[in-house]
C-alpha cells in the first residue's frame, strides 16, 4: 500500500491529512487512487496528463517525472512544490 | 580530500584555462552594455519617488517635446492594443506601473532618446501624479492586521485564509512527528528570535538590454541574463508576441547571482525599439539596480531547538517571516525546506510565512533564504553545544543528516556528503591548533542548499579537423564553458583544448533552464554527456563501413575507436578526421530533463574574528570554507565558487543591507554606502573540497555555486558571541550594532 | 553650450583625436565615441574601480575624468595592456591562477595592479589588497586575484619588460 | 548630467575672471572626484567647470627652509604622499590624504577639493585644524586668508564667494617636540565615508612630560568639521597622563553633536568622538616624543 505524502498546502484539499494510503503499482495508479480517494486534488498534481511543473514528485528518495514509474508496495510517494535557486 | 575512490578521469579535476579567458582579461569580451548597433537610441526608465501611491495621471508631453527624444512608453503600451499582459500580471507590474507603485524605484514610464544624457533630461520632464498612500517596510509589522495593504485581492494560501485583504501571501507549514511530545523529552531547549535585513547580489555589472524589432515583428533582444529561454518566455508574455518571432541572445553578463532571472529592461527596449523603428538600448545606473531591481529578503526568524543530555537533537520549531518585496513570492516556502535539512531531527514543525512588503520585489540570491534560516539555527546549535559543553562540530556530526535521513521535505536523502565536511572540518588544520589572543572567537556553521536541475540542450559538431564545437544555451557565469567542454572530453576521449564551447541565442539550440541553483555544471553536463554518447554512437555507425566490419564489432574505450580483435583502432581525433574531414557534416544533440532534485550539497566554515571592544569593528582573522563538490571537475573553479560565496556571507554578516529612511527610500543606493567587502576587508579564504560522488550524475558532479553563501552568517555570529560574550541575533554585525549589544551604546 | 569640443590625446600608444562634449567622461568618451568597451561601467562615481586607467602615469578611474580633459594626456586602457599576441604578465596569471569568473572587474583589476607593480614592483599581499581595494570584485572573494598579483609580480622580476 | 561649459585657464587671473564672470553657476574642477559626481547625479547645479590644474599657484607644493608647507588646493592626494619630504614632516597630513577614497581617488582628489566640497565628514577637514593650516583666497576682490576652521559654514557650504578660488593651503613649519595624527572610523577598512574622524596637534615640553598646547578636531560630528578648542585646552599645562587624554576625550565626546544616518547612529559617534580622540591624542604624543 504506497503512501502518498502530501504538502502543507495540498492538505486541505485532503481533507488535512498530512499523508493518504493508497493502492497502484505505478505512479500513475497511485495518484488516480489518491485523486478517487480525494477529488479536490484532481489537477494540481497531474495536468493536461502530466505532472504539473510547479510540482515534483519523488517515489522514496527518487525524483520522478515519469507516470509509468513502478511504484514499492511500502513505497513512498512525496509531492513536494517546485525549486529553483540563485 | 577525496572520500571515495572515484574513477581515473583524464580531464574532469584538472585546472585548464576557461576558454572564453582571454577575451576577458583583454577587454574584448562583450557584456550588456557594450553592445553598440549602428543607429540604436539610449533609454532610460521613470522611476517612483514613492514607496506607496497610487498613480493618478502620468503626462509624458514635455518629455516628447524635448529635443532628441524619439518615444515614450508606459504600462498602457505594454498591455498593448486588445494586448494582455494577464499571465503576467506581476511581472508587468514591476516592469511598468499601472495602477500603483508599490515600492521606491518602480518603473512607471521610460524614453529613448539619441542619447543617454537626452533621456535622463527627458525623465525628469515626465510628470506623474501620486497619491501617496501610507507604506510598510516590516515583515512582521506587515502581517499585523492593520498594515496598510499592498494587495486589495491578496488572500493568504495556505491551511488558512482568512476573509480580508492581507499582506502574507502563503503561510507554509511543514510538520513531522509530534512536536509537543518531541519538546517534552528533551533535556535541553533553546530559542531565540533573529532577524536579517534586505540585502542586493551586488553584481558588479548593472543590467543592460538592447531590442531590435524588425518591421515584420522578428524582435532580436541582446541581454544580459541568467536564463535567456526564460526571457524569451516572459517577453513573449508581457509583448502578447510569438515566442518564435523573438530571438534572445545572452551577452557576457558580469555577475548574477540569482538578481538577473528577471526581465525588466528587456520587454520595453522591445516596445520603444518598436514605436521609434530603431534599435534601442537601456542600461541600467547603480542606483536602478539597487532600488528597481530584485534584492534578496529581510527575514524574522523565531526558532526553537531541544536535544537530549548526550545531544541527540529531538525536536524543532520554527516561525519564519519573509519579505517577499512587493509581489508575491515563496522564500519562506524555501525556508521551510533547507532550515533543518543539515540534522536528523525526529520532531519538526516549520510556520513559513511569505509577505509583501513595499519594498523591490525579491528575487533569489544564491541558495534563495537558506543563509538566514541558517543565521538563527546555526545559532541555536552553538549555543546548545555550549550548554551541553560538547565541540560544536562534533554535536553536528552526532546529528548529521545522511544517505536515508529523511529532509525536511520528508523523503529521505541521496548520498550526501554532510558527515564528510564535518570530518574534514574537524580534521583541518584551521580547527585544531585553538584560537589565542583577546578580543577574538571561532564560530563554524553548517549550510545545505538543494541544487536543482531542470532542463538543458546542447548541440554538439564535429570540425574538418576532428576537433569539436559545443554550442549550450546557458550563461556562462563562472565558468561553465570550461566545466562543460572539460565533461565533454572526458566523455569522448579528447584533450580539452579539442573542444570549442560557446553560447548560443535561444534559436540555435533547444530548451535550457536558467544559469541558476546550481545546476549548469550538473544537467548541462548530463546533456554534454549523452552529447558524447551519441557522437561515438554516430561515429561508430559511419566507421563500420569504412572498416569493413559490423557496428557491433567496433568498441569505443578510452578515447580509443578499435575492433574487438584489436585488428583496427584510431583515436577520437583520427576517427572523427577520417570520418567526418571533406564528408558529410556531422551534428548531435544531448537534452534532458534532470528534474527538480540534483542530490543536494552541504557546505561548512570555520572562521576566527576579532572584535575591536571600542568600535564594535569585526575583522576576519581567518576563514575556512568546507564543501561537498560530489566531483570537483575543475578543482579551482570549484574554489572559486566557495571563496566567492564565503566572502558574499561575510558581507551580509557585517556590512550589507538595505537602510531605509522613513519615507521609504533606500539611503544607501550606491557602492560607496552599500558596503561591498573590498580586498582589504577579508583574508585569504582557505578551501577544502570533499568529494562524495553524487549517484544522480554520471560523473559524480554535484552544484557547487550555491552552498557556500549559507554558513558564513552563523559562523560569523558564532565567532562574534565567542570573541565577546554576547549572541548576535540582528543583522548586519556592524559596528554600530556590536556596540549596540556588547556596550549599550545606541 | 554643449557643443562638441575637439580632444587629441595619445591612448594606448596611439594619437587619437576625438570631438566630444564636455559633460562626457572619459569613460563614455572611450565606450561610445571610440569603441574602447573594454573599461567598465560598474558604479558610475568611483567606487568600484571597473572603468580604471592608467592617465598621464597615475591610475584613474575613467569615471569621474570629464573627456575634455585628457587633452594632450596619455591614457592606457585594458585594450592597450598586451602588446600584440603577447600577453602581460598579469592578464597571463589572471587565467592560470583563476582569478576570474564572470570578468566585468577583470580589465580594472588588471590596470589597477599594473598601475601598483609598475611603480611598486615587490609589492606584497597586504600592498596589494590595499591597493585594490577601490576595485570591487563580487565572484571571486578577491584570494585568487591576489594571488594573480603576486605571481605576475614574480614572473616581472624575474624577466624584465620588453622594451 | 545637464550640459556644461568647460574652460581650463591659464593663469591665475584668467581663472579669477572666467568665474567671477560666470558667477554661482561656475564651479571649479580640480581632481573632479565630488564634483562631476555631483553635477552628474544632479545634486550640484553647475554649467561651467574651470579646470583649475594649469595654473602655477593652484598646482605647487613647496616646503620652505623652515619647514612651513604650501599646497596648491589643486595638488593631488598621491603628490602629496608620495613627496617624502612632506611625509617625515606631516605624517598626519599623510594619513588623511591616504584615506580620501582609493588609490584612483587619490591620484585625483586634491585638498583644496576635499575642502571645499565641506562636506562635515570630509577626511582632510580635521587635520588643516590640528594643523592650523590656513586657506589662501583670490577673488575679484584681491587676495584674503582664511583659517581652516571658519572655511566651512554649513555641509557642502564655506565662506567662498561667486569668483573667489580657493589658491592653497598653507601649514606653520611644525614645532620642535610636537606631534599630529589623524585617524578615521570607517566600517570596512577602505573606500567608506567617515562614520567619525579626528585630528590632534600637540606639543609638549622638552622633557616631553607635559602638554604645552594642543588642537583637536573632528569630523562627522556636527554640520561641519569641528575644532574643539576646549580639548586643547584640557591639554595645555597638564601632564602627559591617562588622565589628561581621557579629560580631553571627553570635552571631545561633549562637543559631538551628532545626527543618525545610514553611516553611524548619534550615540555610535558620541562614543566614537572620545574613542578616537584618545588614539590620535596618543599617536600624536609618540610622534612629538619621537619628533
Amino acid at each position: 500500500m504506497p503512501r502518498v505524502m502530501l504538502p502543507a498546502l495540498l492538505r486541505p484539499l485532503a481533507g488535512g491529512a498530512s499523508s493518504v494510503e493508497t493502492t497502484g503499482a505505478t505512479l500513475r495508479d497511485v495518484i488516480e487512487d489518491l485523486e478517487r480517494q480525494h477529488p479536490a486534488l484532481r489537477g494540481r498534481i497531474i495536468d493536461a496528463g502530466v505532472i504539473r511543473p510547479d510540482v515534483m514528485v519523488a517515489v522514496d528518495a527518487d525524483e520522478v517525472r515519469d507516470l509509468d514509474a513502478p511504484v514499492p508496495s511500502a513505497g513512498e510517494v512525496h509531492i513536494l512544490p517546485a525549486i529553483a535557486g540563485g | 580530500m577525496v572520500i571515495e575512490n572515484k574513477p581515473k578521469y583524464k580531464v574532469i579535476g584538472t585546472r585548464p584555462v576557461r576558454p572564453d579567458g582571454i577575451d576577458k582579461v583583454t577587454g574584448r569580451a562583450q557584456y550588456g552594455a557594450d553592445i553598440h548597433m549602428q543607429g540604436a537610441l539610449q533609454g532610460r526608465m521613470k522611476r517612483s519617488p514613492h514607496a506607496h501611491a497610487i498613480i493618478k495621471n502620468i503626462d509624458v508631453s514635455k518629455a516628447l517635446a524635448l529635443d532628441g527624444v524619439k518615444a515614450v512608453v508606459t504600462a498602457q503600451d505594454l498591455a498593448g492594443p486588445g494586448g494582455d499582459v494577464s499571465t503576467l500580471p506581476d511581472a508587468a507590474q514591476n516592469i511598468l506601473a499601472s495602477r500603483k507603485v508599490l515600492y521606491r524605484g518602480q518603473a512607471v514610464a521610460a524614453v529613448a532618446a539619441i542619447n543617454d544624457h537626452i533621456a535622463q533630461e527627458a525623465v525628469k520632464l515626465i510628470e506623474v501624479e501620486y497619491e501617496v498612500l501610507p507604506h510598510v517596510l516590516d515583515v512582521r509589522e506587515s502581517m499585523r492586521p492593520d498594515a496598510p495593504i499592498l494587495n486589495e485581492t491578496m488572500r493568504t494560501r495556505g491551511p488558512n485564509p482568512g476573509d480580508g485583504a492581507t499582506n502574507i501571501v502563503a503561510h507554509t507549514v511543514a510538520a513531522f512527528g509530534d512536536i509537543e511530545r518531541g519538546f517534552a523529552e528533551c533535556d535541553v531547549i533553546v530559542e531565540n528570535e533573529f532577524s536579517t535585513k534586505m540585502v542586493h547580489q551586488g553584481y558588479i555589472e548593472p543590467q543592460a538590454a538592447t531590442a531590435s524589432w524588425a518591421p515584420d515583428g522578428q524582435l532580436s533582444i541582446w541581454t544580459t541574463t541568467q536564463g535567456s529561454f526564460p526571457a524569451r518566455e516572459a517577453c513573449a508574455q508581457l509583448l502578447n508576441h510569438p515566442i518564435s518571432k523573438i530571438k534572445v541572445t545572452p551577452t557576457e553578463i558580469g555577475g548574477g547571482f540569482g538578481g538577473k532571472i528577471s526581465v525588466y529592461l528587456e520587454p520595453v527596449a522591445a516596445l520603444l525599439s518598436r514605436k521609434t523603428g530603431k534599435p534601442v538600448a537601456i542600461r541600467m545606473d547603480r542606483i536602478d539596480v539597487f532600488e528597481g531591481t530584485g534584492p534578496t529578503p529581510g527575514t524574522s526568524i523565531k526558532v526553537k531547538l531541544g536535544a537530549t543530555k548526550d545531544g541527540k537533537f529531538r525536536a524543532a520549531y520554527a516561525d519564519m517571516a519573509y519579505e517577499n518585496g512587493a509581489f508575491a513570492g515563496s522564500a519562506a516556502m524555501y525556508a521551510t525546506m533547507v532550515i533543518t535539512a543539515g540534522y536528523e531531527i525526529e520532531h519538526v514543525k516549520l510556520d513559513g510565512f511569505d509577505v509583501v512588503v513595499n519594498k523591490p520585489r525579491t528575487q533569489d540570491y544564491r541558495a534563495p533564504s537558506a543563509p538566514a534560516a541558517a543565521f538563527a539555527f546555526e545559532q541555536l546549535v552553538d549555543e546548545l553545544a555550549e550548554k551541553l559543553k560538547l565541540d560544536p562540530l562534533k554535536l553536528r556530526l552526532m546529528n548529521a543528516s545522511k544517505e536515508g535521513s529523511r529532509g525536511p521535505m520528508g523523503m529521505p536523502f541521496k548520498r550526501v556528503g554532510h558527515e564528510e565536511c564535518l570530518e574534514a572540518a574537524l580534521n583541518s588544520p584551521h580547527y585544531n591548533p585553538p584560537l589565542e589572543g583577546p578580543n577574538r572567537g571561532r564560530g563554524v556553521a553548517s549550510g545545505f542548499w538543494f541544487n536543482v536541475g531542470l532542463r538543458s540542450s546542447v548541440n554538439v559538431s564535429v570540425q574538418p579537423d576532428g576537433t569539436v564545437n559545443l554550442n549550450e544555451g546557458n550563461t556562462d557565469i563562472g565558468g561553465t564553458r570550461a566545466s562543460l567542454a572539460m565533461q565533454l572530453a572526458e566523455t569522448i576521449g579528447v584533450a580539452f583544448e579539442d573542444i570549442k564551447p560557446g553560447v548560443v541565442d535561444t534559436d540555435s539550440v533547444g530548451v535550457n533552464d536558467v544559469t541558476a541553483g546550481s545546476r549548469v555544471t550538473f544537467a548541462s553536463g548530463m546533456a554534454v554527456h549523452e552529447a558524447g554518447k551519441n557522437l561515438i554512437k554516430e561515429l561508430t555507425t559511419r566507421l563500420a563501413p569504412t572498416w569493413q566490419v559490423p557496428v557491433e564489432e567496433i568498441e569505443f574505450e578510452d578515447g580509443t575507436f578499435k575492433t574487438k580483435d584489436g585488428a583496427k583502432s584510431g583515436t577520437f581525433k583520427e576517427i572523427a578526421t577520417q570520418v567526418v574531414g571533406r564528408g558529410v557534416g556531422l551534428t548531435v544533440s544531448g537534452s534532458v530533463n534532470a528534474g527538480f532534485l540534483a542530490g543536494g550539497g552541504f557546505a561548512h566554515a570555520i572562521v576566527d574574528v576579532e572584535v575591536d571592544p571600542e568600535t564594535g569593528k569585526v575583522t576576519i582573522l581567518r576563514y575556512t570554507a568546507i564543501q561537498d563538490a560530489g566531483t570537483a571537475v575543475h578543482p579551482a573553479y570549484v574554489e572559486g565558487q566557495m571563496q566567492g560565496g564565503a566572502v558574499q556571507g561575510i558581507g551580509w554578516a557585517i556590512n550589507e543591507e538595505y537602510y531605509y529612511d522613513e519615507s521609504g527610500r533606500m539611503a544607501n543606493s550606491s557602492f560607496l554606502d552599500y558596503r561591498l567587502p573590498t580586498s582589504l576587508d577579508v583574508p585569504m579564504i582557505d578551501t577544502i573540497i570533499v568529494e562524495v560522488p553524487n549517484p544522480l550524475h554520471p560523473f559524480g558532479v554535484r552544484g557547487v555555486g550555491e552552498p557556500g553563501i549559507v554558513p558564513p552568517l552563523a559562523a560569523i555570529a558564532n565567532a562574534v558571541c565567542h570573541a565577546t560574550g554576547v549572541r548576535q541575533t540582528q543583522l548586519p554585525m556592524s559596528p554600530r550594532r556590536i556596540l549596540e549589544t556588547t556596550l549599550g551604546i545606541g | 553650450m554643449s557643443g562638441r569640443t575637439y580632444v587629441s590625446a595619445k591612448i594606448n600608444g596611439e594619437q587619437m583625436d576625438f570631438l566630444c562634449e564636455p559633460r562626457q567622461s572619459l569613460l563614455e568618451v572611450l565606450r561610445d565615441e571610440l569603441g574602447m568597451t573594454g573599461s567598465k561601467e560598474g558604479c558610475n562615481n568611483g567606487n568600484c574601480g571597473a572603468c580604471n586607467v592608467i592617465m598621464n602615469g597615475v591610475l584613474v578611474n575613467a569615471c569621474c575624468v570629464l573627456g575634455v580633459e585628457a587633452q594632450g594626456g596619455t591614457i592606457v586602457t585594458i585594450e592597450g595592456v598586451a602588446s600584440g599576441e603577447d600577453l602581460h604578465p598579469l592578464q597571463r596569471t589572471f587565467l592560470d591562477d583563476a582569478a576570474l569568473q564572470c570578468g566585468i572587474c577583470t580589465p580594472g583589476f588588471i590596470v589597477a595592479a599594473k598601475a601598483l607593480l609598475d611603480k611598486e614592483p615587490d609589492a606584497d599581499e597586504a600592498r596589494i589588497r590595499h591597493w585594490l581595494a577601490g576595485n570591487l570584485c563580487r565572484c571571486t572573494g578577491y584570494d585568487k586575484i591576489v594571488h594573480a598579483v603576486l605571481d605576475a609580480a614574480d614572473v616581472m622580476r624575474k624577466t624584465p619588460a620588453k622594451v | 548630467m545637464q550640459a556644461i561649459e568647460y574652460i581650463a585657464p591659464a593663469s591665475l587671473a584668467e581663472a579669477i575672471k572666467v568665474l567671477a564672470h560666470h558667477g554661482g553657476a561656475a564651479r571649479a574642477l580640480a581632481g573632479g572626484t565630488d564634483v562631476i559626481i555631483q553635477a552628474r547625479e544632479g545634486r550640484r547645479n553647475v554649467s561651467v567647470m574651470v579646470d583649475v590644474k594649469h595654473i602655477a599657484e593652484t598646482t605647487e607644493l613647496s616646503l620652505s627652509p623652515d619647514g612651513s608647507l604650501r599646497v596648491g588646493a589643486a595638488t593631488s592626494c598621491a603628490r602629496i604622499y608620495d613627496n617624502a619630504e612632506v611625509a617625515r614632516l606631516f605624517p598626519a597630513l599623510i594619513e588623511s590624504v591616504s584615506l580620501i577614497g582609493g588609490i584612483q581617488i587619490q591620484s585625483r582628489a586634491s585638498l583644496g577639493g576635499n575642502l571645499c566640497n565641506s562636506s562635515p565628514a570630509a577626511d582632510s577637514i580635521p587635520t588643516l585644524i590640528a594643523l592650523a593650516a590656513t586657506c589662501e583666497i583670490a577673488g575679484p576682490g584681491g587676495k584674503r586668508s582664511v583659517a581652516v576652521e571658519d572655511f566651512c559654514t554649513a555641509p557642502g557650504q564655506n565662506v567662498l564667494q561667486p569668483g573667489e578660488l580657493l589658491v592653497a593651503l598653507t601649514f606653520p613649519a611644525p614645532k620642535p617636540h610636537s606631534g599630529a595624527a589623524f585617524e578615521r572610523f570607517i566600517p570596512r577598512n577602505e573606500m567608506d565615508i567617515a562614520v567619525v574622524n579626528a585630528a590632534a596637534s600637540v606639543t609638549l615640553a622638552a622633557d616631553g612630560s607635559t602638554f604645552e598646547s594642543g588642537r583637536i578636531a573632528m569630523g562627522a560630528v556636527a554640520p561641519t568639521p569641528l575644532f574643539v578648542k576646549a580639548a586643547g585646552d584640557a591639554l595645555a599645562g597638564r601632564p602627559v597622563s591617562a588622565a589628561t587624554i581621557d579629560a580631553a576625550a571627553a570635552a571631545a565626546s561633549a562637543a559631538a553633536k551628532p545626527i543618525t544616518d545610514m553611516r553611524g547612529s548619534a550615540p555610535q559617534r558620541t562614543h566614537l568622538a572620545g574613542v578616537l580622540t584618545k588614539r590620535v591624542i596618543n599617536k600624536a604624543v609618540e610622534r612629538a616624543r619621537g619628533a
